[in-house]
């Protein structure tokens, strides 16, 4: 996939296994950077995203955290305040909440509050997102809340090479990165991935897929089947897919330039509707490239209800049927 | 503000870990016949839970959360309601939840992923499922507080694990909940670990019973393995959230001291942070022989009278097995019902929308994906 | 204003008084309504919102509660779920996050989740928006996080006969509803409100100002500006002003039958722009109404930055100016 | 855990109402400077109090929140921190932070709406103030933990209300300090009040210093008032924090127990929901003459002493009004500064954009709306 350095040695990894070998390498690198949250030490993670950097790094820095969500983001403010780099997991992004407060009253805020004098350079990691047949709360894709707030940066990748690279950024990164993993796709192919540490740039799309009818913006697991409908509809439509990886700040040139080529548009994300990224894509748009613009952008999303329980997950998340059909209403208008 | 039974040293405990009793005084008023029942519910409870965890290794289930171990804490407690009572559950009491009526076949339904499970019938008083950790405990108070205005006269448990007293919410549900004396009784299954993290990690005070003295009201340590200690402790907490003595506070928190036998639920191994060892010493405190011990040894029950149960605890799971896996797949327009009491008219669209494409590509095109 | 029903006796109030009279009026209506929240009681509220409840209905249906906002929302839908109707009070909007999750996770979610077996006919109400001269965390519209949540939803009056009447509407709404009150003008005017209980229907935006050239959708404290905007442009352009007045679930048939007419829109709201409603909004209208369009949508709102301490925080909030300026730009595209 | 001085009766003080030495025993080690010193800035946070609300009567200033009757807690416990050590305040800290070396006419800037009244000197350990309730709870945890873990050797302490012990952060942040032994003071200055609701409203707890009892670590109940006792408690806790005993956790929960003269706030009346009698009552405990007589009696001090002390602090306080007035409003660009380490596009745009508009209409087309 695009970009990819691969110079040196590399190994292929899954998803969550690039999170894993990002923060391991971290770790050697800067002795301030520290993983907090549930479960994370000896258990190495409920989706074993931190699996053996317990035994690497000790419990000093590998911290098993009480059960309380506003507890350990509030004391990783602390923390990053206080010289370190926290990198704190919320174990599904459904119970991020509890921690809502902390981290748009303090850490979104901390920088301007106290004109740069304290900062807040953490991670807050979470897998998000359906598919797995998981019980209630553990299939949110609520990462609209996060983009709607200044001095927060959102970051979602899909591979396995940009996830260890975005990862390093956002640790190395000056502020408070919420990084969102797509759980569905933690295990679902492997690619090259280097040994040493590299950063892939935050707030840079990337373009997966070229073509010159319709330009396709998505991000996280919602890439594949994105691709995959565009090969269904390779013979009829040409599409380009964009890769947004950052969703705040929101990769404005990439997006236009893709758009100003195609002058038709969808956007596919897991979350609802109504408030959602693709609002904020299309208006995006439609201020800056209306004069381009020859159908209506197409938001292929999430409906405007609860994730349901696993038996009709399949129902709601868009898929590649919903996805082609999509392209094809905007391809035809 | 007394305290009582501080210390493990000093848990309240009725029946030995051998099924002896070790403090008459405290036996629970219970007929041959409840005695009986509740020993066949804890048995239901165990089978039940082995096969719920067969199913989900075959495929038959999603993601289910484990019981074994805990029948004493879930059924003991859900025993000494009232009819009247509630029940706010976390997500791990299909026990509880069985003796106060919901039936197995819907608990079955939930874990396959079925909304339909969670709808509680109308003559239960349950609580919908609270999967984030800690917040029922204030709907809970919330729903006393409600009940003692409307001049009610009911008590109100809320479930919840070791793990959950350290959320915010149970501090906040439970000062709520001393500041109205609302008919509430916490009761804390504390089985020693929330997933891998340890009750030592979770809170440095020596019990969870005494975070209580935060809210000015009673925290009681229990054998939470010990089905007698737990009703009798229960009831008490029930008869004074209801009636109350003089100068005493209705709420009471309960720690029940006890111990998951198997996985955190089965996405967990819980052999990476635990040995084997632990689990075997707390095997030894196991409800069901204990309460069999004391019933068969109180002439309550014969060993045939304990086959029998097994028998029929058989068959009663086997059915409710069959009858949920039975139940087809919910139609996806279940996906846009019960959002709203009415439908607002861009979800109306969007159902529209769908059910049009399902119309045309067939329900498969939706499903192959994942 | 438009549909206002002032047969019966009156009273002039201002939107704060108005909140009070809806109040009182439900809670002598039905008995199970009651008020909660931190110094709701003796002290009536810091505006004085709840002024003289607690002498007419006592202590256990004006009730202070202790310093903790998910404790007085999670305690309220157990209040809700159990036959009560709770109106619970969120001090100033920006400590509403404390809990975030119980209305999110719970109050959005329990009639979803128990197929309708339980309800929560609730009611958060919380002041938002800037402009008193507020301390930091006092002046925050963040109204695009619970439009963008399934299961509630959001109502901003800005006139006093609308707030009674759509608080009533709430407090009657067998769902969830987050009432936000733009505490900048609670008692900027007063208009003549029916002694009787009303309801003003949630769902139905107004037209408060009818235009031929561009539509101007606000809602709060920003309709004022909007139509002082409006009325400095008389003479060059004809705007239609749309106050939402309930902005989730957006009535789309007003928004568009507005736009269809103008083809021309701007939105105007104190929140941050991104992520913001007028995004939704401007989606929305390119979605449905495309042909008709003949601009970009404008937004003209706040910046994508922390709402700054008062010193600074004139500049921050949209005023007539930004607007004269945004409507001219779309005007002349 | 013992958890000292349970209620008001067993309270720790030092100073009797009328300034007499109750307890020799706990008579800090401070110099007869220091004693002055304390004293002068007590009479400096009262003064600069007086003021600062005279200054938003006349519109100079925005909303502020009065700190009378809680000089002796705030300046005491911010002299018992080592030169090292942090603090972690609320918002109405204005007497410790002034002794931990934040300038008055920042603390006016501050409540004057300039964001540069926040902006903490390089050399001064104090975080900045936090609005939302208990928040900063836990991230005084989070720093003592980062410099535990750095091997420092600091004591954080963190201030907080009454009405903050409600909140569950307050609960994770405290809970965190115990499991993870963090070198943590947390101070409780228990005014009576929370707004308009009542210390007996917040919790039905007797003491809220027995809430440590939830978290395993020490508790103690401090006349507030008194300031040498509270600067005696202080001291200890800083030094258990730094160094505790055998078998000792490092955190400390201390309650000082006092009142707030004034009202919550300027925007506050608090005649509506409490009764001058009970002013009064606590007016009797007013930490400022009490140590007068105890600094006279001794000798530490004579009457011209405190007529210079009570000119300097005029002058003090009045220079400091001067300089923060004389501070010309922020330049708008600051809206769009430190809100990222750099500035994204969009935000650049928009200042972009705003600085185009304000060129075109001049600065009062922005400033005359509101
Ligand atoms: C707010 C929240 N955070 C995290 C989780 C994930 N989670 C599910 S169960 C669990 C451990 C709960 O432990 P405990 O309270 O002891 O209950 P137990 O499972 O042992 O019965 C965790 C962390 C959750 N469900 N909710
Ligand atoms: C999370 C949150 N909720 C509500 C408020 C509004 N508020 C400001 S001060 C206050 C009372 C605080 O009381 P207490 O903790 O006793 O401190 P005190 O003001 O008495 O010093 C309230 C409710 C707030 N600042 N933050
Ligand atoms: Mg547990
Ligand atoms: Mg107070």
């Amino acid at each position: 996939m695009s970009q990819m350095e691969t110079r040196g040695e590399t190994q292929n990894l899954t998803l969550v296994q690039a999170v894993r070998d990002g923060l391991r390498d971290e770790m050697r690198e800067d002795e301030r950077v520290l993983v907090m949250g549930e479960d994370v030490g000896k258990n190495g993670g409920v989706f074993r995203a931190t699996e053996g950097l317990y035994d690497e790094f000790g419990g000093d820095r590998v911290i098993d955290t009480p059960l309380a969500e506003s507890g350990i983001v509030g004391t990783a403010i602390g923390m990053a305040a206080y010289g370190m780099r926290p990198v704190a997991e919320m174990q599904f992004m459904g119970f991020i909440y509890p921690a809502f407060d902390q981290i748009v009253s303090h850490a979104a805020r901390l920088r301007t509050r106290s004109r740069g004098r304290f900062t807040c350079p953490m991670v807050v990691r979470a897998p998000y997102g359906g598919g797995i047949r998981a019980p209630e709360h553990h299939s949110e894709s609520t990462e609209a809340f996060f983009t709607h707030h200044p001095g927060l940066k959102v970051v979602i990748p899909s591979t396995p090479y940009d996830t260890k690279g975005l990862l390093i950024s956002a640790i190395r990164d000056p502020d408070p990165v919420i990084f969102l993993e797509p759980k569905l796709i933690y295990r679902a192919f492997r690619e090259a991935v280097p040994d040493e540490p590299y950063e892939v740039p935050i707030g840079e799309a990337t373009v997966r897929r070229e073509g010159e009818d319709v330009s396709v913006f998505t991000y996280g697991a919602m890439t594949r089947p994105t691709l995959e409908a565009a090969e269904r509809l390779e013979d009829e439509v040409s599409v380009e897919v964009v890769d947004l990886r950052t969703v705040s700040p929101l990769d404005e040139g990439t997006i236009l330039e893709s758009f100003e080529k195609t002058g038709r548009a969808a956007v596919v994300h897991e979350a609802p509707k109504t408030g959602g990224l693709a609002g904020e894509i299309t208006a995006t748009i439609q201020e800056e490239a209306l004069l381009y613009q020859e159908a209506p952008v197409k938001r292929i999303t999430g409906f405007d209800t609860p994730f349901p329980l696993y038996a009709l997950e399949d129902y709601y998340l868009p898929e590649a049927t919903r996805i082609v059909e999509g392209i094809r209403e905007v391809a035809e208008f | 503000m007394s305290v009582l039974q501080r210390d493990s040293g000093e848990q309240i405990q009725v029946l030995s870990e051998n099924g002896q009793v070790t403090d008459e005084s405290q036996l629970p008023d219970l007929t041959e016949d409840e005695l009986v029942e509740m020993y066949r519910y804890m048995k239901l409870a165990r089978h039940f839970d082995q096969r719920a965890v067969s199913l989900q290794r075959q495929g038959r289930m999603g993601t289910y959360p484990p019981l074994s171990g805990q029948e004493g804490a879930q059924i003991a407690s859900a025993f000494a309601l009232d009819d009247e009572d509630w029940l706010f559950p976390s997500y791990r009491e299909h026990g509880a939840s069985l003796v106060r009526g919901l039936s197995l076949k819907r608990t079955l339904l939930y874990w396959m992923g079925h909304e339909a499970g969670n709808a509680i019938p109308e003559e239960a008083n349950i609580f919908t499922v609270s999967v984030p950790i800690a917040t029922q405990v204030c709907h809970a108070t919330g729903a006393a507080w409600a009940s003692k205005l409307q001049g009610g006269d009911k008590a109100f448990i809320c479930h919840f694990g070791d793990g959950a007293t350290s959320e915010g919410d149970f501090h906040e549900g439970l000062n709520f909940a001393g500041v109205f004396d609302t008919p509430n009784v916490f009761f804390c299954n504390n089985n020693q670990w929330a997933i891998s993290v340890p009750r030592e990690r979770q809170t440095a005070s020596e019990t969870l019973a005494q975070k209580a003295e935060a809210y000015g009201f009673e925290g009681v340590q229990v054998d939470g393995m010990d089905p007698l200690a737990v009703y009798e402790v229960t009831k008490r907490a029930v008869e004074k959230a209801k009636d109350p003595g003089e100068g005493e506070l209705r709420p009471t928190l309960i720690e029940a001291v006890q111990y998951r036998f198997g996985a955190h639920t089965t996405a967990d191994d819980p052999s990476v942070y635990r040995e084997e060892e632990e689990v075997e010493q707390w095997k030894a405190k196991d409800p069901i022989p204990r309460m069999e011990t004391f019933l068969l040894e109180n002439g309550y029950l014969d060993t045939e009278g304990v086959e029998a149960i097994e028998e029929s605890v058989k068959e009663e799971v086997a059915e409710a097995i069959d009858e949920a896996e039975s139940v087809t797949r919910p139609e996806p327009e279940e996906i846009f019902k019960h959002v709203y009491e009415g439908m607002p008219e861009r979800l109306r669209e969007q159902a529209a929308e769908f059910e049009a494409l399902r119309e045309t590509y067939g329900d498969d095109a939706f499903l192959e994906g994942h």
